[in-house]
């Protein structure tokens, strides 16, 4: 009944689900580029020779972090293979700002809906035709529209198409979706939002 | 009234609240939901006291794997719950209950007001003792060398509790996978989570149980952490729980207490008694023995929320019926 | 200088408060339980985002930056993921069996490159 | 009225309040549940004597504060308390499956099986 289905049950090796990106081979580019990033988390939470004054101490340290960074790196390419298109990191920019800006405006609506007397609200649903190819796409998409003004998605219909529950169906909500994922298909190379 | 009382009071009148509220809830899920919300407050109430180890431990555990178990159970057990509540004693009976329970809570209460002032304490022979080990936390140096029996034993006895959880498993379920996990139904939100989040969950886990020998954290604060990724992974259906007859699986079941013990039997030889490590080299071999406690935790409490072995057929109906 | 940062501090954390208080305001006001869901995720989004710029100029850069941002950026996640977990759990199960209802889409399915430009 | 003294009555409290669920409650799994009550009741105590016991290091001067003998004792307390629930559960998950009901008690025959659909 929903676009996504469960994992297939094989009895031998376990197989990936993500219906996007089986194929894709873990290019050692974005390996070294995810461990590089989870190394750096690892220094955050670390902070490594802030009270560890000798080298010994810090060389482990160091050396514990690049293996954790390994581990969380292998995970990370098992669980979420690199897309066979890198992001585009200009449009990633873009989109970012856009999410930022659309933040501040879902906060404001809800607060002004919330703290106004008449609670003007005007709730429904909205069958959104979404063209992002089922898995991590489509479910980034889900994530981000939860957090932009008056869209909470609630599931996959029979045709495949999420439906939204809305806070105020007045609003041009479809417009809206149709912007956050014209912008989310570019961050993923895609430019029209077709897989 | 200082304000770090009120807040105090505050704290202890939220945890009581909520503590009502788990004993005197009509449905089972919505007192399990309590208890997950308890288990963050008492987390507080436990920074509260100083001790940011067991708080971490609380959170985990006690709010986040515990509070997870009983969620589970609470939704398997729903249709048979209506029939439970006709069968409450009578009103006679809980007054009398409730009045000896206020006795014993009184009596209690006596006890913490009576208790002696400059209260007895080990805290100074620990922390004279502590710079033979190697360790900068007092906690972890109680674990791994003060009374390290206790913590073998409890490392040891979380694998028979495991036995235990999979010896419930029906003859012809045995050597399957474990059934509690089901994937949620749905297949859109969660397991986006559960692509993102376990590295950055893997790397917390570890950097707890490598601090843990000098800051607050441990092996078993890392291995709770590491543990609830494994499971969200597996909840979210991008994994399944391995089979209960898969080897190498219980082989790191068992890593964790086998280092212990054999670390532990070669301190006979080399220092003289059971458990006890040769001075030059108490933090490696410390460090070696939460390397593998870290695993064998991990393993064991992913693998007790999994639940028995389920019949394999009856799995695959499931999963079909739910996608 | 440093009197700018702390009154900005103030101002972004005050803020961020208000809109906690808001999403609660709306958890308690708003009539169903995916109303009430809209409250939390977006306010909460929000104000947390307010708290965490607020904090930026009092820490240390850059670690103390990242980790801020990098908290906002975990709780978004997890947020967002319980958001939609729970309104899969009370959405009306008819959405199930039906194909796309009457109440289309105001746009039609190729608008992603119609309004492509921001 | 001290801090520590203050979680010390809430911990008496919450030891009491557990036993009571754990005789009244007749679900087993409210059982359980009351029983984990009186487990962090138990373990709050600890805690109160721990906090008290760290007492003497601030005597003494080391700055730390907490007595770490009880507050490790807790941990592994935590820790044995998980799989004791754990096996709680399963056992009374399998009790449900095979006898349908969610009581203890079965003195009475048991109500025709519902179906063992989870709830979502």
């Amino acid at each position: 009944m929903h676009a996504n289905q469960l994992p297939s049950r094989s009895p031998g090796r376990l197989k990936f689900t993500d219906d996007g990106a089986t194929a894709a081979a873990p290019s050692a580019l974005a390996a070294l580029a995810r461990g590089a990033g989870f190394f750096g988390f690892w220094l955050l939470l670390a902070r490594p020779g802030t009270d560890a004054p000798s080298t010994p101490d810090l060389a482990a340290d160091l050396v514990v972090g690049l293996l954790a960074a390994a581990a969380a790196t292998w995970v990370s390419l098992r669980l979420l293979p690199p897309a066979r298109k890198g992001l585009h990191f200009g449009a990633l920019a873009r989109f970012a700002v856009h999410f930022i800006r659309q933040s501040m405006v879902a906060g404001v609506d809800v607060a002004r809906r919330a703290f106004d007397p008449r609670l003007p609200l005007n709730p429904g649903y909205l069958a959104y035709p979404v063209r992002l190819a089922p898995g991590t796409g489509r479910a980034a998409f889900g994530a981000v529209t939860s957090l932009m003004p008056g869209t909470l998605p609630v599931g996959t219909a029979a045709d495949g198409a999420l439906i939204y529950h809305c806070l105020d169906v007045d609003q041009p909500v479809a417009a809206g979706l149709a912007r956050d994922e014209a912008l989310l298909a570019r961050v993923r190379g895609n430019g029209g939002g077709c897989r | 009234m200082t304000s770090a009382l009120v807040v105090d009071t505050a704290l202890v009148l939220l945890v009581l609240g909520l503590a009502l509220w788990i004993t005197a809830a009509r449905a089972a899920y919505g007192a399990a939901v309590g208890f997950v919300a308890y288990g963050l407050l008492l987390t507080i109430v436990w920074v509260r006291l100083a001790a940011v180890d067991v708080a971490m431990t609380e959170a985990a555990l006690g709010s986040g794997l515990t509070g997870l178990l009983l969620l589970g159970a609470a939704a398997r057990l729903a249709p048979y719950e209506a029939a439970e509540y006709q069968r409450r004693p009578g009103l006679g009976l809980r007054v009398l209950v409730g009045v000896l329970c206020a006795a014993l809570a009184a009596g209690l209460a006596a006890v913490v007001l009576l208790l002696p002032d400059p209260a007895p304490s080990q805290a100074l022979a620990v922390a004279a003792h502590l710079p033979a080990t190697g360790l900068g936390n007092p906690v972890t140096g109680v674990l791994m060398a003060y009374r390290a029996v206790d913590t073998l034993l409890e490392s040891v006895v979380l694998v028979p509790a495991l036995i235990g959880v999979w010896s419930l498993s029906t003859e012809m379920a045995w050597g399957g996978r474990p059934g509690f996990l089901t994937p949620w139904r749905s297949g859109s939100a969660l397991p986006l989570l559960a692509r993102v989040l376990p590295p950055f969950g893997i790397l917390v886990g570890i950097h707890l149980v490598w601090a843990g020998a000098d800051d607050p954290g441990g092996k078993f604060q890392g291995a709770a952490v590491l543990a609830a990724m494994w499971i969200l992974v597996m909840v979210a259906g991008l994994r399944e729980p391995p089979r209960v007859s898969d080897r190498l699986m219980r082989f790191l079941l068992v890593i964790g207490p086998l280092c212990f013990i054999g670390i532990g039997a070669a301190g006979i030889r080399l220092a003289g008694a059971f458990l006890a490590y040769p001075e030059a080299y108490a933090k490696p071999l410390i460090l070696a023995i939460e390397v593998g406690l870290t695993i064998s935790v991990t393993a064991v409490l992913g693998l007790l929320l999994a639940g028995p072995p389920a019949p394999e057929p009856q799995y695959q109906r499931q999963s079909r019926r739910r996608s | 200088m440093s009197l700018a940062l702390d009154l900005f501090t103030i101002v972004a954390v005050t803020l961020g408060a208000i809109f906690f208080l808001a999403g609660t305001v709306g958890l308690l006001r708003f009539p169903d339980t995916l109303t009430r869901l809209h409250a939390l995720t977006k306010a909460d989004n929000l104000g947390l985002g307010l708290v965490v710029l607020g904090l930026l100029p009092q820490t240390t850069a850059p670690f103390g930056w990242i980790g801020l941002i990098a908290v906002w950026l975990l709780a978004l996640l997890s947020g967002a993921t319980v958001g939609q977990l729970l309104a899969e759990a009370v959405r009306p199960p008819e959405w199930d069996q039906t194909r796309t209802p009457a109440a289309s889409p105001d746009v039609p399915p190729n608008a992603p490159e119609a309004s492509s430009h921001d | 009225m001290s801090g520590t003294t203050l979680f010390g009555l809430c911990a008496a409290a919450l030891v009491g309040l557990g036993l009571y669920g754990l005789i009244c409650q007749p679900g087993a799994l409210r059982k359980i549940l009351a029983f984990n009550l009186i487990g962090s009741g138990v373990f709050l105590l600890f805690g109160v004597i721990a906090q008290r016991g760290g007492g003497v290091l601030a005597l003494a001067g080391t700055g730390r504060d907490g007595d770490p003998v009880p507050q490790a004792l807790v941990i592994t307390g935590l820790v044995v308390a998980f799989a004791a629930t754990a096996i709680a559960v399963t056992l009374l998950v399998r009790l449900a499956e095979t006898s349908a009901r969610g009581t203890l008690e079965g003195d009475e025959p048991p109500p025709p099986a519902p179906s063992g659909e989870r709830r979502p």
